[in-house]
C-alpha cells in the first residue's frame, strides 16, 4: 500500500534556482539561505528516499495563461519538462511523472467530490524546479543530480487570480489526497510537499514586505496536533506577509495530507533571497 | 460562506497594493496577454525592434498602451497588469524582479536591495488603509 | 438582485440542431422531436424573458483536448464562438457573455469552495448551441433569431473522461450557483438549464440503448421536493441509459439550483432522435 | 466516500460497453489526439492525401494504427479511443454519427435505424455481464 511518509515544505524562489544553475551557492549573500537545505539534502538522499513526490506548487504564468485559470490542476503525464520562463530553460533534469499514481489520485480525489482538473501536458516552471534543487543532490556546491531521484505529481492551485481556494479547502484536498494514496495497492513511499511563500510582495508600494514574526508563527502552527491555520483568511495573509504570500495556503494541502498529529524533522528560516523570505519544514506524520 | 462583498472590499484595504481580482483580470486581459507572447524568441524580437507596432496587435487601451511603452509599472498594475505577466516585460528588458519591483517603491534599486538585506519593509502601519486613517497615520495610505 | 426565475432541461443532439440548420424541422422524422418545444419557445418569448441564462453542458472534444480535463469550468467571456465541429461552424449567432455575473458567480464558488476553472477564451460546440436553437425563435419552421435573445454563461462539466462529478455533487454546485446568484446586486431574471441526455450511448455492440421508462422516471424526479436523483451512482445511468446517458448529472446543477421544491411547467419526450431519446423539461422553484 | 475500486470494477460489468476511464484514456492518448487533429481542414486534406503518412507523425502503437486504417471502431475502443474523438475520423469519411455507431453494434445502417425508430435497444439482459453469467444469459456478455 502506498503511503506518505513526511512533508516537506518550501519557498520556491526563483533566485535560489539561478543561484544553484550559476554555482553561487557558496557566495556570502546565498549561503546562509542553502545552508538551512543541507540536512534535508543529506536526510532525503540517505535515509528518506521517497519513490515518489506530490509536489503542490503554483504556475506563475507559464503553462497557464489567462484563458484558463485551474483552481486545482492534476499532472497526469509520463514527464514534465522544465519551461522557458523567457530566458531559456533551466538546466535541471526533466521531471519523470507517476501516472498511475496521478491517474488513481485524480480519479480518487473528482470521486471524493474535489473538481480537479486533469493535465497530462504541461511545461514546469521554478515554482516546481526550484524545490527539487533544493531537496536533491549531495554534494556541499548544489550541484544539480543528472536526474531527479524520484518521481513527480505536479499538483498546481491558483494562487494569482483572486480568490484562490480557501484555506479549509487547502487542507480537505490534502486529507483527499492522503484518503487516495493510501487506497493505492503498489507499495510506496510517497512524499508531499507545500511550496511558495513565506512573506513576499512583489509588486506596488509595498514591495519588499517581511513579517519574521508571523512567518514563524506559521511555521509553529505547521507541528503538532493544531488546525488553527486550517482557518486563516486570505485577507491575513495579504496583509501581514504581502500580497504574495498568499502561496503559504498551498502549505496547507501538505499539512492536511499528514493527519491529525506532525513531528518536526528540520526548520529552517532566513531573510532575504532576493525580494522574499526563505521558508522550509520538514515534517512527518504522527500515526 | 464567506461575504464576497466584504471579501473583495477588504482586499482593496491594504495600503500600496493591488490583489489581482477578476475585476483586474478582466481589466487587464488582453494586456496580460501581450505579455505572456514574450516568452516567444520570436515575439520579443519583433517586440524589440518596434514596440509600437508590436503593440498595434493587441487591444490595449491608450491608458495601458501609454503605460507600457513607458515602463509605469505602478500604473499597469492599476489597469489590470499581473506582476506575474508584466514580469514578461521587464525580463525582455534584462530587469530583474528587484530590479523591476524596486521601480514601484520609490526607492533606488540599492537602497531596496539594503532594506531587504535589514529584514525588508516592516508590517507596521502596512496592514489596512481604514486602520491607518482611523489612528491619523496616513503612510503607505492608498 | 439578481434570481433564478426557472429551470430548463433539454437533449442537446447534434442531429436536432443539423435539422435545424438545414430546413428540416417539419419533416415526418423530425416533427414530433420538435413539436415538444413549441410550448418553450412561445413562453420564452413571450413570459419568460430571461435577461442570462447559465447552460450548463459539455464539450464534446471541441475545446478541450485530452491534455487538459476540467470538471467544472465556467466562462467569463465577453462572448463565445460557435465552433467549428469539423464541417464548419453551425450558422447561428455568436453567444454574448455576462462576465459581470460571470466572473462574480465564478468568485462565489471558489469561496464556496467549489474548484472552479475560469475560461476566459472558448469556442462553444453543439452542446451549447443546440439548446439554443430549441429555446429561441418565434416562427413554427424554428428559424435561427438573428441574435440570441439573452447572454448565456456556458458551464462546462466534464462527463466525458470518468469519472465526471458525481450526481451529489452537481446537485450541490447548482444550489451553489443560486446563492452566488442571489448575492449579485444588479437585477437580473436569471435561468439555469441543464443539457444532455437522455438515453444514449453510442459506441459498441450495445450502442442504441433506450430505457424510456427510466427517462421518465428521471423526469418525474426533478419534480416536486424529491432529492433522490442526487444519490443515483454513476454506474446506474450507464446501466440504464447508455454509456452517454451520463450527461444527465448536468440535468442534476439544474436542479440543484432551482431549491427545495420545484413545480413543472412542460415536458416532453421522444424516441429518436438520431440514436438518442429527446427529454425536455420545464420548472419553476417554488418559494 | 466511494470505493474506488468497486467503482472501476463495476464499469467493466456493462455488456457491449467501453466505459471512458483514465485507464483507457492513458492508452488512447496519442489516438485520440491524432483524431482530434483532424478538426483543421489542412490535416484532413493531408489525412485524405495519404492516412499512413500522416499517421506517422503520431505515437500510435501497431494495433492503433491497424485499427484505424481498417477503421474498426470496436477495436479502437478497446485501444482506448473515445467516440466524441473517433468520430472526427468517421466525420472526415463523411459518415454520420448513426452510420458509424451502427458498425459497432454488427448490425446494418437500416436495421440499426428500424431498431431506433421502434423505440431502441432494451436494456433488459444488456445490463451487467456479471448477472447474465449468473442467469445463464449470455446475451450481449463482453
Ligand atoms: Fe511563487
Ligand atoms: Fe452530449
Amino acid at each position: 500500500m502506498a503511503r506518505i511518509t513526511a512533508g516537506v515544505a518550501t519557498s520556491h524562489i526563483p533566485a535560489l534556482g539561478v543561484a544553484v544553475d550559476l554555482g553561487k551557492t557558496a557566495e556570502a549573500y546565498w549561503a546562509p539561505a542553502f545552508a538551512g537545505y543541507e540536512w534535508t539534502r543529506a536526510w532525503q538522499a540517505a535515509e528518506a528516499k521517497p519513490d515518489v513526490v506530490i509536489l503542490v506548487f503554483n504556475d506563475h504564468a507559464t503553462a497557464f495563461d489567462m484563458k484558463l485559470i485551474p483552481t486545482f490542476a492534476i499532472g497526469c503525464a509520463e514527464r514534465f519538462v522544465p519551461a522557458d520562463e523567457g530566458w531559456g530553460p533551466r538546466p535541471v533534469p526533466v521531471v519523470e511523472g507517476h501516472p498511475d499514481l496521478a491517474w488513481h489520485i485524480a480519479q480518487s480525489l473528482i470521486l471524493d467530490e474535489f473538481d480537479m482538473t486533469i493535465i497530462n501536458d504541461m511545461d514546469v516552471d521554478h515554482g516546481l524546479t526550484v524545490p527539487l534543487s533544493m531537496n536533491f543532490g549531495t554534494d556541499a556546491a548544489f550541484t544539480t543530480p543528472a536526474a531527479w531521484p524520484c518521481k513527480v505529481i505536479p499538483l498546481a492551485v491558483n494562487v494569482v487570480t483572486f480568490p484562490p481556494p480557501t484555506g479549509n479547502r487547502c487542507w480537505a484536498l490534502g486529507e483527499a489526497v492522503a484518503r487516495a494514496v493510501a487506497s493505492f495497492p503498489e507499495d510506496l513511499n510517497v512524499q508531499i510537499w507545500g511550496t511558495g511563500g513565506m512573506s513576499h510582495q512583489l509588486q506596488g508600494p509595498r514591495a519588499g514586505l517581511i513579517n519574521r514574526d508571523w512567518d514563524n508563527g506559521f511555521l509553529d502552527g505547521l507541528i503538532g496536533d493544531s488546525d488553527r491555520l486550517r482557518h486563516v483568511p486570505h485577507i491575513e495573509y495579504l496583509r501581514e506577509t504581502g500580497s504574495e504570500g498568499i502561496e503559504m495556503v498551498m502549505w496547507l494541502v501538505m499539512r492536511g495530507a499528514l493527519g491529525r498529529e506532525t513531528r518536526l524533522l528540520h526548520r529552517h528560516y532566513h531573510v532575504p533571497a532576493s525580494n522574499t523570505a526563505v521558508g522550509h519544514i520538514v515534517l512527518e506524520p504522527v500515526a | 460562506m464567506t461575504d464576497i462583498h466584504a471579501y473583495f472590499a477588504e482586499l482593496e484595504d491594504i495600503p500600496g497594493t493591488r490583489v489581482y481580482t477578476g475585476k483586474r483580470a478582466r481589466e487587464g486581459y488582453h494586456l496580460n496577454q501581450f505579455a505572456m507572447s514574450l516568452m516567444k524568441a520570436d515575439n520579443r524580437a519583433r517586440w524589440k525592434a518596434d514596440e509600437a507596432a508590436y503593440l498595434a496587435d493587441w487591444h490595449l487601451t491608450d491608458e495601458q498602451r501609454k503605460a507600457v511603452l513607458s515602463r509605469d509599472y505602478n500604473r499597469l498594475l492599476d489597469l489590470g497588469g499581473n506582476i506575474y505577466f508584466l514580469a514578461k516585460m521587464f525580463s525582455t528588458d534584462g530587469l530583474s524582479f528587484v530590479q523591476a519591483v524596486s521601480t514601484m517603491t520609490g526607492m533606488s534599486v540599492e537602497d531596496y536591495q539594503a532594506m531587504m538585506v535589514a529584514g525588508g519593509r516592516s508590517a507596521v502601519g502596512q496592514r489596512s488603509i481604514r486602520a491607518n486613517a482611523a489612528s491619523g497615520d496616513n503612510k503607505g495610505a492608498n
